[in-house]
């Protein structure tokens, strides 16, 4: 058995694996937190746009320095730029843009996700109120909703689990999961490891999958030299 | 980047299907899609169901697609003015369907099929003929009819200036239901007056963002009614 | 018994009547029609805007003969132009201002008013159709809804009436009628007969009238010479 | 023309009482009506209701006002940031009421009164803790909830210029939510960089028509955060 620990993805590793399903002519929304790392690793020629649900379509990378607008920011609160061809948008028109099956893709982190593609990201069981922000919403409009997370909890319980048991984000939603140890896809006939990252088996993957894993052809995952 | 930008008229319109709901801008003469709708005509299909604010004038734009028996159902606001005798006369022999839907209600309904949303309560119509067969609910002491969502195959709208990503700007009055049809329907095409370079629209005054927008087509400048020159 | 026929209003008169209740700083629509005609009788110190449903908030008078712009016009088609601080809006956002309570005022023809002020201006009752065009969304969500059309049909069939008999168009919402024969109230209390035309008098104007006409206070309409 | 201007900061929002609904613009710092939200502290109002996306930064803006103990419920989408600790303390000790809105729904739910409309059905939320209470409908095979509207006795907004009409037109993302509060507000109260002489914005590009806008105050450039010079 190999030694997992160092054979877990790194976040940068994480998200340039998601980066790769990004497609030509996509819109995508990012959620706070790792998935942001993701438009540094699509290459310059594959026309991503990026979607930010407070107001802007055509999200860029964050400023030069000397660039910064205080007035143009992510949802993440975070200063960004805005590309050639974006728009300005009011906060109804832009979860009309979230809601309505606009986006080809939303990439969020996940508390849990369930064989079924239930999300659940939005509120810890323990606690009594969570900060759901526009994660209901987007889930439950985008086309494809990737899950990207940490294989497993802190205290190494399992995250990818047969049925939900923290509180629902949005039902079903979820089509892909980027873990730091696989990439499953959300099938219909239930959860299909695609791959493992490098140094990691199929076996110790479903070691710690609540859910069972079909693993008919389990390829590994490609991380740039 | 994906090329929105049609070369020829069928180029637009081709892929629109025998028995598509074709969703078509304008009020009046400003922002009617004259020149898209000629190329639909020209694709003579059958079985379309438009959905415009009125039921065309004379023999030209809706007025020639119901005409050539295209059309087998119209939803629309305002189906009996003087200048819509091709309809009248294909309605009388019940050759075209008709809903009647107000105004404000026609828009809102398309809004809400582009947002995502699955209906309204609205409180025009109560109690009126064209609540029959609604739902009706009552909300703090006040009635509301519940509205559908009305969604388009396809929306056929006119624009001012589009930049190659697809971003829109309209022309005064045009503009009316224009934006909200490009949210409403799976397939956007727009003809534009003229199309201009990525970063020429200023992105605080697009008022349809490209992401609504599939295919534009550039006519130039023409006036509605009038002989038009090959565009 | 006065000739009623030489006493009735114009058409002109009966716009220069409303054009008196237009009040500084509202917001009216105006339908199709002898409604149009009010305008011109407002006082230029007078700051009344006007709302036209395709999307002008701001509407100006016909343009000058050369000023003439295609693309800008009524919701009855007529060429129009903009004044000086007006928006151009889309279908949407021009009915969210109709049936969201910031039309101070409309001004409407009518089939049919009922005392309780059941408007009735769609549809005749021997049409299996009609063509309603914003007139529901208006009339159900202006503040105050003005009725304005002659006093009885052409066969003298009263259109003022204690119940309707007409199909709908939108229940108790009129507020002041405006005929070639009086300034008709709607209160809770029933149809108060404000003001007669001159030359006319009260009980002339209740024989033509099915409801019946409060009258404890009725004045002349004030025509300008 | 009606004087739309306010020449103090006490002019722009006296009126507001105690107990008032006040939808508050912003998200994150860009939008946030710092100095409208200042005026309204030193009312010193008491049970006021705040609608509004973040629940306050540090000891500023909406933070203040919630430490002075003006706010006894706030509707909003992301109450528990780290730098809302000032509400966290007063909702912990039992002094705040809290209502979590998803934020496409809350912008919904404020277009929706803006809009003179009952409710909608949206699929945010189904199945979920937020839904708990509120009604369910199944249109055409896919389950929605039944929101109602949103609307405030006041809307205390911000963008970028206004011209005496009350047209507004904003800056980037400092948009956000401030269209839509505008139409859901028995009066919108709005703070302006700078305000502009009649028709020097072009109709075309107005985001909020001054139909929605009832006073501005003009507070000059600031940085949200940092000392102010007197407005």
């Amino acid at each position: 058995m190999s030694d997992q620990q160092t054979n877990l993805l790194t976040r940068q590793q994480i998200a340039a694996r998601a980066a790769q399903d990004m497609e030509d002519g996509w819109l995508v929304n990012l959620g706070i937190g790792m998935p942001t790392m993701i438009p540094a690793f699509i290459p310059a020629e594959r026309d991503v746009m990026f979607h930010s649900e407070n107001g802007l379509i055509g999200m860029g990378p964050p400023p030069a320095a000397g660039d910064e607008d205080q007035d143009l920011i992510s949802a993440g609160k975070e200063l960004v730029t805005m590309v050639p061809g974006g728009a300005y948008v009011h906060h109804t028109d832009s979860f009309a843009v979230a809601r309505g099956g606009r986006l080809d893709c939303a990439v969020l982190g996940a508390f849990q996700v369930a064989a079924n593609g239930d999300l659940c990201n939005w509120r810890l069981p323990n606690q009594t109120s969570g900060s759901v922000g526009g994660a209901m919403d987007i889930a439950a409009g985008s086309k494809r909703v990737f899950a990207m997370m940490t294989h497993t909890a802190r205290d190494g319980a399992a995250k990818i689990v047969t049925e939900r048991t923290y509180p629902l984000t949005a039902g079903g939603v979820v089509t892909r999961i980027f873990t730091d140890m696989a990439v499953i896809s959300v099938t219909g006939d239930g959860l299909v490891l695609d791959e493992v990252a490098p140094g990691l088996t199929a076996d110790e993957v479903q070691a710690v999958t609540d859910a069972p894993l079909i693993m008919d052809s389990v390829g590994t995952i490609a991380i740039a030299a | 980047m994906k090329n929105k930008k049609a070369e020829t008229l069928e180029d637009a319109v081709s892929r629109i299907p025998n028995g598509a709901t074709l969703l078509v801008g304008g009020f009046g003469q400003p922002g009617v899609p004259e020149v898209l709708i000629d190329g639909v005509c020209d694709l003579q299909r059958r079985g379309l169901t438009i959905v415009t604010n009125n039921a065309g004038t004379g023999h030209s734009g809706i007025a020639r697609l119901i005409e050539e028996g295209c059309v087998g159902k119209l939803i629309c606001s305002f189906p009996w003015a003087k200048e819509s005798f091709v309809f009248k006369e294909l309605h009388d022999a019940g050759r075209i369907e008709l809903e009647i839907v107000p105004q404000g209600t026609l828009a809102e309904r398309m809004r809400t099929a582009g947002a995502g949303l699955g209906g309204f309560l609205t409180p025009t119509g109560v109690g009126t003929d064209l609540a029959e067969g609604k739902e009706t609910m009552n909300v703090d002491g006040k009635d509301y009819v519940l509205e559908k969502p009305l969604a388009g195959d396809f929306a056929l709208i006119k624009a001012y200036r589009a930049d190659p990503r697809g971003n829109l700007v309209y022309r005064k009055t045009a503009r009316n239901f224009n934006p909200i049809m490009a949210m409403a329907a799976a397939h956007t095409i727009v003809e534009v007056e003229e199309d201009v370079a990525i970063d020429d629209l200023d992105p605080e005054v697009i008022v349809t963002p490209g992401v609504f927008v599939d295919t534009y087509y550039v006519t130039g400048w023409y006036e509605i009614g009038k002989e038009r020159n090959a565009s």
